[in-house]
């Protein structure tokens, strides 16, 4: 007699349709932060090479003796691979940041009226710069 | 079972505020409400609480226009008692954080109402009720009040003497509607009734889907008696198909109103030719119902208030609110079409018989708010003098239940010598009767109740069987069968027009929907959350109620404040300066007169022309 | 399951109560209702055109057929002015008593009637059926149990209520007696005005993802109506500080992520993102102060 | 639900903070970006060079303060998201703990990297 029906996830995710833009915005700046945070780990770590480099260690790269710092980035910004997920680091930087500035601004209390125009201004915007950036985040790649 | 020293029934402004006060007396209290607190039906009420609060002001004056405004049917000692603790008990709620309207110096505002001769009504927006609903039931958080909401009030649990006087109300029989538990309610020092209208006796009304007349009915057949029930206020400007109100202030800024043929009626026909739109309530609506009988009505049903004229920015200013309603609950664009209005049941005057201190004639039973009569409205009552009412005779019988005492009462209750047997009337149909269940606490066999725990066992086994008689009936009426038509009858022949062979007409189909009603079932097994189940029950008090209103219509054969008799259109003081009592003793209701008491403390009210 | 009704359905007399054995009235009825509904649906369309199409979520926890939710489709006869409320009104008095759900006042003071209509939290009888794209499809609020067929819990929502000591609370208020008001400036009356105006329909809550991943988030219409008594000029400097802490307690205004459906689906206009913003930036001035 | 008010959070802190570094981090983090996709291409990034740029000692402390308040604003970002959605009790305090634990060490990490960068350690 107490008992009662829970509906569950469904409500959550499957109603994804239903969302509003506010609710949107909040997925995409979680989605983007923890992007973010997993790359500041996965950088740091490609960057430590730097401590070997300034010990000394080399590595061969395109037949060239280098030091492993310089071989390890030189080599990964060499794979079209690479570049593409760079662009796609910045899209989700750019997101991130044009998105956080609009937080900033909702907690400020300016501009609670227009927070969703803000937010698709905050979509186009990322698209418009990533495309624009499209050209020098591929220039010299090697394929 | 459950035990308390005083069970509120209801927690609208009345129930919250008899808790309150009974809750500072010193005694448990609990409230059994069939709503949530904030779902209560106050919470509509826009204008505002009348206090004679400023300077100039006086609650004399504020006594003798509610006075007037009754037509001469208000209790002097209760219409007193109103208008000096309304400021007080106004006052209370600011102390309790109710966000009224503020003037520049920082005090509350007060605006002029109809029928007032200084502006006392005090408002907050245009949202009084709510938050004088909400600014209470904080007070009842703050407390600790037990609240048993979602439990729906069957019946009363009283000892059954033979004479109602002498009876007891030992506590309440109550439905747990989330589970469909039945539970008794003892209640050791009083239980007071505050569930609100009976406007759903009608088909076309403002007041909620809850306000089925619940108190009324379960007081009136333990015995105490229904009065003034005729007095049954109707608003003019309501929507067609909800039922909405549309406030004055419409017609206050010079909205029009029109019929099917663009004419200006309330002109064109005579009905006022002075204030036209702006004539009293009554005039109004009785203008709009001829409109639509002599076939003027726009669709056969309504007429058109009008405010385009007006122009879209005062409209933005003044009114705004008027275009969210229209446009939310009607569907019409109040900016480029006019609204359809019609007269629709609003409040009731009359209730459950009850003196100063909110006792009944039963002891221990109280009633207080609008299903009470104390009586302060009389025939008629003025705009902003419902919420006072909650506040000031809901406080009294909180405190007079938990057992302070405030003196002895001078309004008289139940049958006595003071009172006036009917004898004239010839009534179409016997009252009562029927085979209907006899009142909560007579036990079947007759025998006196041994004791409070006797009595409410026995009451808590009646609902228990009924219940079960309902649920395992498996064909026969559905309750929203009956229910739609007593609304009909009503609202076609109790309405704002009432004819001795009109009123004749509804009490017999009252009477077949009565008889309909031993053939009704429900058609929902379940026990959890049974809207049917309660439904069936609110259809059952809404027939005795509705009786009473009839009967009460059809013995009153004058007009007096908002009852019109088509056979004596006129105010009859030599015969009528009195109550009508209707009361309900093991199904055979009689109908008595009790003089009106128009003497108060320092002077007596002489019955004036009412015009203004 | 779906069912199309047209009709009122007849109810048939059992032929003989004896013979079903241990078979409970109750279930019987049931069994000739589910017979009777689908027949129904054959005769659907006749009314096509000027009717209304509603999906409605039912479930009941004890009602065989029930208990495992489904939708049940209604073609209500439109009438102008219909709202949601009076649509499921009708299909509750004319095809199916059983239909349950809270409602009352019918006209957006009560906050019985929040439903989750078309998919955004609205209140029935302040949403006109026209507005709406049909199949008008109506469920109980989400994030909340339900207790059956369009009735949700709401118990969890009042606690949530109750917890930011939602009364007004001041010792020095001089005696009612004395016939002496509080003062209060209209411009503050003015700035709590639209928080004040919540009728506790939940549909906020029910929209805010955060309250439902964290139950103990105080959600948007508790920390709004701290708002109202924090910002009243009336309470003391003392008592707003009580309260801030109240707001700023870990499942409090810092929960928020500025989403704002609430916002948007608040049947009283309630700025309710912008009170809880401001409220945030209170508490960081007050613990500032600390520093 | 007395328990809510019984001790006094300043919860504004880490909300606060996790703003004061949003503020920084977009300064910060558009220089980083021009300097190492636009100015400087990352595909033409030399540990010379690098190592040209670390041993100034403003930029130096920028890194490392853009490393501290990016890990404190991404790590703190993902605690409270987690929080969010109703992380409590010993999981929450694990949680914390793992979280703290990984930045702690990537902090220590990355200044260790930048240390090297600037030539200061071998
Ligand atoms: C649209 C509108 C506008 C109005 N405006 C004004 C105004 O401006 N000024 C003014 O003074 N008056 C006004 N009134 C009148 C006034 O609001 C009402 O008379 C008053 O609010 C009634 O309050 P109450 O406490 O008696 O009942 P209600 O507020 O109706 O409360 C009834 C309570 O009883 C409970 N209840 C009922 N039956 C049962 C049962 N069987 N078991 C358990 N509980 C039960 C309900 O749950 C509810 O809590 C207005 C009325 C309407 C309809
Ligand atoms: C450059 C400018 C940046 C700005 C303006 C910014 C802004 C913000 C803001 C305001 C929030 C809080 C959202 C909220 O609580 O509602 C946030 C969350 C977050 N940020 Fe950033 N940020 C920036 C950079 C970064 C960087 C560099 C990282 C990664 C290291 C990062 C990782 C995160 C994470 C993980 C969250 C939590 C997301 C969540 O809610 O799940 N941000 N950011
Ligand atoms: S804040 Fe708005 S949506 Fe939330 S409960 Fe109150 S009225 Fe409903
Ligand atoms: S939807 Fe929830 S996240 Fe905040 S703005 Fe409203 S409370
Ligand atoms: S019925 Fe009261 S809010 Fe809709």
């Amino acid at each position: 007699m107490s008992q009662s029906y829970n509906r569950g996830l469904i409500e959550d995710f499957g109603r994804w349709k239903e969302f509003s833009a506010g609710m949107w915005a909040w997925i995409f700046h979680k989605f983007t932060g923890w992007m973010l945070i997993g790359y500041l780990f996965t950088h740091i770590a490609v960057l430590s090479t730097a401590i070997g480099a300034a010990q000394g260690e080399t590595m061969m790269l395109a037949s060239e003796q280098v030091d492993v710092y310089t071989g390890t980035i030189q080599g990964l910004e060499s794979l079209f691979i690479i570049r593409v997920l760079e662009v796609g680091l910045l899209a989700v930087a750019v997101f991130h940041i044009l998105n956080g500035l609009r937080l900033l601004m909702v907690d400020l209390g300016i501009g609670l009226t227009a927070q969703d125009k803000s937010f698709y201004a905050s979509l186009i915007l990322t698209g418009v710069i990533t495309v624009a950036s499209v050209p020098t985040f591929l220039t010299g790649v090697g394929l | 079972m459950y035990e308390h020293d005083v069970i509120v029934v209801g927690a609208g402004g009345a129930g919250l505020r008899a808790a309150i006060a009974a809750n500072e007396a010193g005694a448990d209290t609990a409230i059994v409400s069939k709503l949530h607190p904030v779902r209560s039906h106050t919470g509509a009420a826009e204008g505002g609480i009348n206090a004679a609060l400023q300077e100039g002001d006086d609650w004399e004056l504020h006594a003798y226009d509610t006075m007037k405004g009754s037509d001469y049917l208000g209790d002097a000692p209760a219409v007193e008692t109103l208008a000096q603790d309304a400021r007080e008990d106004t006052m209370r709620l600011e102390h309790w954080g109710m966000p009224f309207s503020r003037e520049e110096d920082g005090r509350v505002s007060q605006r002029p109402f109809g029928g007032l001769s200084y502006p006392r009504t005090t408002y907050a927006g245009a949202e009084t009720g709510h938050h004088l609903l909400h600014t209470m039931y904080e007070q009842v958080v703050k407390r600790g009040i037990q609240v048993y909401d979602e439990w729906y009030v069957m019946n009363l649990a009283t000892s059954d003497e033979d004479d109602p006087n002498d009876r007891e109300c030992h506590g309440v029989v109550a439905y747990d509607v989330q589970s469909g538990q039945i539970e008794g309610f003892k209640a050791n020092n009083g239980v007071v009734l505050a569930t609100g209208g009976p406007g759903q006796a009608f088909d076309h009304t403002t007041n909620a889907v809850s306000c089925t007349g619940d108190g009324h009915a379960m007081a009136y057949r333990a015995g105490a008696p229904l009065e003034d029930m005729e007095f049954i206020q109707f608003h003019p400007t309501s929507l067609p198909s909800t039922g909405v109100l549309i406030s004055e202030g419409v017609r206050g800024e010079g909205g029009i109103l029109f019929n099917n043929e663009g004419e200006r009626f309330m002109f064109e026909y005579g009905y006022a030719n002075n204030s036209g739109e702006l004539a009293s309530r009554d005039v109004v609506a009785r203008a709009e119902l001829t409109e639509v009988d002599e076939g003027r009505g726009v669709d056969d049903e309504y007429v058109h208030l009008d405010m385009r004229h007006l122009g879209e920015e005062r409209i933005l200013d003044r009114l705004e609110n008027i275009l969210h309603l229209a446009e939310d609950f009607e569907g019409v664009d109040g900016l480029v079409e006019p609204m359809p209005v019609k007269p629709g049941q609003h409040y009731a005057m009359g209730g459950i018989e009850t003196d100063e201190n909110g006792q009944t004639c039963i002891n221990g039973l109280y009633a207080a708010g609008e299903c009470a009569c104390v009586s302060v409205h009389g025939g008629n009552r003025l705009g902003g003098n419902a919420l006072p009412e909650l506040i000031v005779f809901g406080k009294r019988a909180g405190r007079h239940a938990a057992g302070e005492d405030l003196g002895d009462p001078e309004i008289r209750t139940g049958y006595g010598d003071d009172v006036e047997d009917e004898t004239e009337t010839d009534l179409p149909v016997q009252p009562g009767a029927a085979g209907l269940e006899r009142s909560g606490g007579v036990a079947a066999d007759g025998g006196v109740a041994a004791d409070a725990e006797g009595a409410l066992e026995r009451a808590v086994e009646r609902e228990r069987d009924r219940v079960d008689r309902l649920m395992n009936k498996d064909s026969g009426v559905q309750h929203a069968e009956i229910r739609s038509k007593l609304q009909q009858a009503m609202t076609d022949y109790v309405n704002v027009f009432r004819t001795e062979a009109g009123v004749k007409k509804a009490l017999k189909i009252i009477r077949e929907c009565r008889e309909e009603y031993q053939d009704v079932y429900v058609d929902d097994p379940s026990t959890t959350f049974n809207t049917d189940l309660q439904q069936t029950y609110e259809t059952r008090n809404l027939i005795d109620v509705a009786e009473t209103i009839a009967l009460g219509a059809l013995v009153r054969n004058e007009f007096r404040g908002a009852h019109w008799r088509q056979e004596n259109q006129i105010r009859d003081d030599e015969n009528w300066l009195k109550h009508t009592l209707v009361s309900w003793d093991d199904g055979e209701p009689s109908i008595f007169y009790r003089p009106v008491i128009l003497e108060g403390e320092e002077k007596t009210y002489e019955p004036k022309e009412r015009s203004y | 399951m779906s069912t199309q009704q047209q009709e009122p359905e007849t109810q048939e007399a059992p032929e003989d109560p004896e013979m079903k054995g241990t078979q409970s009235p109750q279930e019987r009825r049931l069994e000739e209702k589910e017979s009777g509904l689908t027949e129904d649906a054959d005769s659907a369309g006749d009314l096509e055109g000027e009717t209304v199409h509603l999906k409605v979520f039912r479930y009941d926890p004890e009602v065989e057929g029930k208990q495992e939710p489904r939708f049940d489709d209604f073609h209500v006869p439109f009438e102008k002015g219909m709202t949601v409320l009076d649509a499921v009104m009708y299909a509750r008095d004319e095809y199916d008593s059983s239909l349950t759900f809270r409602h009352s006042c019918r006209q957006a003071v009560c906050g019985s009637d929040a439903f989750f209509v078309n998919g955004k939290q609205r209140l029935g009888c302040k949403t006109q059926i026209v507005e709406l794209e049909q199949p008008v499809r109506i469920e109980p609020l989400p994030h909340q149990e339900v207790v059956k067929d369009l009735v949700v819990d709401m118990d969890h929502f009042y606690d949530q209520m109750h917890a930011v000591e939602p009364y007004f609370q001041d010792e020095e208020t001089p005696a009612a007696a004395d016939l002496e008001e509080q003062r209060q400036s209209p411009e503050n009356r003015e700035k709590i005005k639209m928080s004040s105006r919540c009728i506790w329909c939940g549909a906020c809550m029910s929209s805010c993802n955060i309250a439902a991943g964290d139950n103990e988030y105080l959600g948007p219409a508790a920390i709004n109506k701290a708002y109202k008594f924090a910002m009243d000029d009336r309470e003391s400097e003392a008592i707003k500080e009580h309260r801030l802490r109240i707001l700023e307690q870990e499942h409090g205004v810092w929960r928020c992520q500025t989403q704002f459906s609430c916002t948007e689906v608040c049947p009283k206009d309630i700025p309710l993102t912008e009170h809880i913003q401001e409220l945030k930036r209170e508490a960081v001035k007050k613990n500032l102060k600390f520093w | 639900m007395a328990e809510r008010y019984s001790s006094f959070t300043p919860g504004g802190t880490g909300w606060l903070l996790q703003r004061l570094t949003a503020a920084f981090l977009v300064v910060v983090l558009a220089f980083h970006f021009f300097q190492l996709h636009f100015v400087n291409h990352a595909a033409d990034v030399t540990f010379m060079g690098t190592q040209a740029r670390m041993e100034n000692i403003g930029y130096f402390l920028a890194m490392v303060l853009f490393l501290i308040a990016g890990t404190f604003h991404g790590v703190n970002g993902v605690y409270n998201a987690l929080v969010n959605q109703g992380l409590t009790g010993t999981p929450k305090k694990v949680v914390l703990g793992v979280l703290i634990i990984a930045s702690v060490a990537l902090i220590a990490q990355g200044i260790w990297v930048a240390l090297a960068m600037s030539g200061m350690i071998y």
